[in-house]
């Protein structure tokens, strides 16, 4: 069976993970050197059920761009998980530029800012609004509004991108 | 059996609370009515209901808002009464109006016990009348600081000085003793004339580290009232109440009864039917509780009173709703055990509590013994974006509080969301709080940097790892043509910042 | 909070009662190692334990029931203690001693007492002496007619004489007056000889429509032993406890309590530790109660007596294991509210209950107030041919057992299991039964005839009709690529019988 | 919108069904000449959430041969649907004989007979095992047993044919 190797980022420092198949079906995950053995299922499409070295263990899994949004206990992780050998993750949503995204889904509000204006770091952009919670996005920094993609009324998903400065 | 209450009711609301009402309703053997706008086809509570009725599109204002259409529906519907819930047109004295008017039945209080206990000055004002002790305060502005230090030492130091026109924490000041008095009086003044171009300042004590306790009443039509022991809500952010046990584990006994006799002083006062809470802030320091408002409708926390009485407190609305008089008596209703509830909400706690809609891909609620949940929600359910983000609620009664704590532990434990982020990790971290465990806690609980360290408590970064590493082999290995999974989520997600750029 | 009985427990069983002893142990902190076979690698057990080891191949007398390679699980995993659950291990004598053996400790009674209650003929002759009432008989052949007279008047009329060598029904009369002794007498002999070649015949007292009914207790390893009152469980189905229900509607007070304290005697005589369950046939006519068998391991049917005791008694039963006195006396433990249980079997009531395993595909257990669901399934699951069809375990409290009917009928209608048959719509009619409402049932309640009734009510055909009239019609307009669903079961099913023809 | 028509069948007599869909996406359903307006929707792939005449419903619908599998409130009906412009329902799972097929998923503990056996009606042909349950399958007429699809220790699923006769 083929042996893979990943550079993964949980939040901290990136560590090394050598994964392979032995012949009985079950994964050997190399951490940083310590060997796991981790018999897989999947209970429900979407659940992981591991056994790590006989611990029982549960995990959400759905791919996102650079990785893994991993989900355990409840506590969700964004997960980066670089291949070295293409050692390369494209993590950006649009070229040239800095692009605002929702950080939940919901619908604008107001949108307060027009292509072409100038923008403090600080300053309002626009209002987003989900389950009676109103929410103001400023700007990261100083910059030049590119791009507006979205417009007054207007339904959006969460991740969705909604300025780009220059 | 007992005949039932109605023949047929509306339940004029959503969401769990409406869920809850029709499961009484069935019980009762009630026929139910649901109402649902566009957004709520999909909705448990239609899908648990008799019948339903559309009402209007997704906003509030236009549909669960809709007083006459609601109205409409009960009678073409042939409903005989209107259950609120709570929230919505619950507390709206104008629709319980309107409701009697049509020759129905609303499922609450008499409309003037609404309008009595609606104003917080009104209401303030009718507790005084009837003896209920209120934060000590003066309702006009104070000449003279000779009279207002007066005023100050009746109430008892600390207490705030606030200016008329301030807010926002502007043009206000703590004072503890008498010898800081002048100073203080001359510099709000002064601040307040600045900033607010008015010198007019009020009075207030200063209630220190309380706790929030609320009562629950029962009253029938017939002049019978009864309370149903007390609620610590003390657990809150933003004033959101997110835990609640029964009992409080500091309150002296004789405080409860106390506190217990003037919520039904009060209730009598407004000549309250139905359920109800008194809502009291409690000095632990002093020892002194005062009235901060009566809800005059079901309470999301109704759950854990119900779990140590046994009443059944929605049944109780409707058996009293029909004119049934209470079927026990104060004496008959014991305190027995603990219970608490955590109300799991749509919201990212590692994101500032961003607001969490979409789609339950899968969901595994807990269960066993003791373990209690009331839900609106369901696997393939999508929790849309029109409403409040409290999605279900997980109630776990206990022999006594360490019982009820490490139930409610182990039921968040199995508690499975996936595709939306739910608050369920970060109750497990406020249920092991040193602070919460030993009941030492007031409404500053969840302080800035104690819901941080909350919040960060995650010793799961290995197994997330592993994980990783096995979902990316699994891609990586599979054949060709099924590795074209999209990702769902763009990475600036990572920093937990909203609007971070990526 | 209270150290954990045990730092480690191995649970060595599967399906809802694994679960039901992981969530004991993970409330008092303590870790858990469960075990499985090769069936039940995706089992809900195994996902909710803190760790698992395999044990076999699928049958359970390779895996659940080989004692060697449980014990030397526990050894190597860490565990202290082993809880065997019901059923495969629990009342094996030889391996509680092989635990002890092993140094760990068996969550269960002593080896001793499991052997003392063991054989029928055994526990009938220790209760004997201990002074518990037995079904009253002689365990010897009679050799007079004379003798076996008197022996029938000694023990009152009606009794029933039985061939030694027979069974199946064949060689047995039931008496009902002296005066008809004689010839049955006469008659029962000549047919002993005419059919097994001996006219040995014994005799017994006959119990007419009869109650079970059992007293649960609980000792400690310190001499004190308490009941927890009793349960109903007469709804029975081939011997097999169908609804049970707890307080019995039709027990007289000074009945249960005779009872309950002949319940503690028989569980002192054999030195019981830990939670048990004495047996009764109860006589609705004569008020005479009788000694059936003690259970000596926790019982299906116990969350019915947790509910209306507050007692969790798998967490009882792992601090007793651990040493503990018990931390409450008989005068503690009080009967609230009613509570009653449906045990919820993958079999088709409208097949003749045949065994239907299979995919879970869609999974809603209901909730809300005072519902519990205790389940070893979830949705995606597939229910193994290789087990019991006992699949979860829907249990309802009520104030009084009027509430805590209609609560279960409630709770049975928002049950959703799809993919699988399973026998809930076959409460609901139990639950409706007019002679079950009435409490007026022995355990010859399902008899043929009413079984054959309670499995016909249905009155959702033209909602069925109107379903599959849209799913076809929904077939039939959708584009043509995706109109090609395969029949997953072919129409000789129709027809309900085992082996239809088509 | 396209109408059809079906003759449906539940247990009793056959009913006559004419299904249509309005503007507003609702159905119609005429059920022997008695209207009912539907409102489908589908909270999960396999239930059928409708508002008939705005009473709330809940089914479940697994197609099957000839018809669909309905299961409301948890009681499971075949439900057969004929359209009449093709006027049949294909209902044999074999031709040339009759076909014993498993009334449940199980496994064959024991065959007592076969190919070429004569049996007599009430005769044992095998024994099915599942859930710790033997369930004998008797023959439903006299026959010869033409044909054996299954062997001893074999695992077999709902429906799966065991033996055909002639």
């Amino acid at each position: 069976m083929s042996t893979l190797r990943y550079t993964i980022t949980v939040g901290g420092a990136p560590r090394s993970a050598v994964v392979s198949r032995d012949d009985d079906g079950h994964f050997r995950v190399v951490l940083d050197g310590v060997a796991h053995v981790v018999d897989l299922v999947r209970p429900t499409p979407d659940a992981f059920h591991m056994l790590i070295d006989g611990q029982s263990w549960e995990a959400g899994a759905a791919p996102r761009e650079g990785g893994w949004l991993i989900d355990v206990l409840g506590l969700s992780a964004e997960v980066d998980v670089v291949d070295p050998r293409r050692a390369v993750v494209v993590r950006s949503a649009a070229r040239g530029g800095k692009v605002i995204s929702a950080q939940m889904p919901g619908r604008v509000v107001r949108v307060l800012v027009a292509v072409g204006d100038t923008v403090k770091k600080g300053q309002p952009l626009l209002v987003l609004e989900a389950m009676k919670m109103e929410n103001e996005l400023k700007a990261a920094g100083d910059g030049l509004v590119a791009e507006l993609y979205v417009a007054e009324g207007q339904a959006v998903d969460l991740g969705a991108r909604l300025v780009r400065f220059e | 059996m007992r005949p039932p209450p109605f023949q047929k009711v509306l339940v004029a609301n959503r969401g769990e609370i409406a869920v809850r009402v029709i499961r009484a309703c069935h019980e009762l053997g009630v026929r139910t009515v649901a109402v649902y706008s566009e957004a709520d086809r999909t909705a448990l509570h239609v899908r648990n209901a008799g019948e339903a009725w559309l009402v209007g599109p997704a906003p509030s204002a236009e549909s669960y808002l809709r007083s006459d259409v609601i109205l409409d529906v009960a009678k073409r519907s042939g409903a005989q009464a209107i259950h609120p819930g709570y929230g919505f047109l619950s507390e709206n004295a104008d629709f319980a109006r309107a409701v009697a008017g049509a020759g129905l039945v609303f499922i609450g209080p008499p409309a003037d016990a609404i309008d009595a206990m609606g104003g917080k000055t009104r209401a303030r004002q009718r507790m005084i009348a009837a003896g209920v002790p209120v934060v000590p305060g003066t309702s006009e502005a104070i000449e003279t600081e000779a009279e207002a230090l007066a005023l100050a030492e009746s109430f008892g130091f600390p207490v705030m000085l606030k200016a008329a026109a301030g807010g926002g924490g502007k043009g206000m000041r703590k004072i503890d003793r008498a010898e800081d008095f002048g100073s203080a009086w001359r510099s709000v003044r002064s601040e307040a004339l600045k900033s607010f171009k008015d010198d007019a300042v009020y009075l207030e004590k200063f209630v220190a580290d309380p706790k929030h306790i609320e009562i629950q009443v029962l009253a029938d039509a017939h002049g019978t009232t009864v309370h149903l022991f007390e609620r610590d809500c003390s657990v809150q952010r933003r004033n959101q109440k997110v835990v609640e046990e029964t009992p409080c584990p500091v309150l002296p006994a004789a405080t409860r009864d106390a506190m217990a006799k003037v919520a039904v002083q009060a209730a009598e006062a407004v000549g309250y039917v139905g359920a109800g809470t008194i809502e009291f802030l409690y000095s632990q320091a002093t020892g002194d509780f005062y009235f901060l408002e009566m809800n005059t409708r079901l309470q999301v926390e109704h759950p854990i009173t119900e779990m140590v009485t046994g009443v059944d407190l929605v049944r109780a609305q409707l058996r009293i709703a029909a004119g049934e008089k209470l079927w026990f008596s104060q004496a008959d209703i014991k305190q027995t055990g603990h219970a608490i509830e955590c109300r799991v909400y749509a919201e990212d706690p590692a994101n500032n509590f961003a607001p969490a809609p979409g789609l339950i891909s899968g969901l595994r609620e807990p269960g066993g013994p003791w373990v209690r949940v009331d839900s609106g929600v369901y696997a393939g359910y999508e929790v849309p974006i029109h409403y409040d983000p409290m999605v279900a609620k997980l109630i776990c009664w206990g022999a006594d509080r360490e019982e009820a704590i490490s139930r409610s532990i182990r039921a968040l434990r199995e508690y499975r969301v996936r595709g939306i982020r739910t608050s369920i990790p970060f109750f497990s971290a406020i249920l092991r709080d040193p602070d919460f465990v030993a009941g030492n806690y007031s409404t500053g609980f969840l302080s800035p940097s104690r819901l941080e360290e909350l919040c960060a408590v995650s010793q799961t970064d290995e197994i997330a790892t592993i994980a990783a590493a096995l979902a990316q082999y699994e891609r990586d290995t599979r054949p060709a043509r099924a590795a074209s999974a999209t990702p769902t989520q763009s990475a600036w997600k990572r920093s937990g910042r909203p609007g971070g750029d990526s």
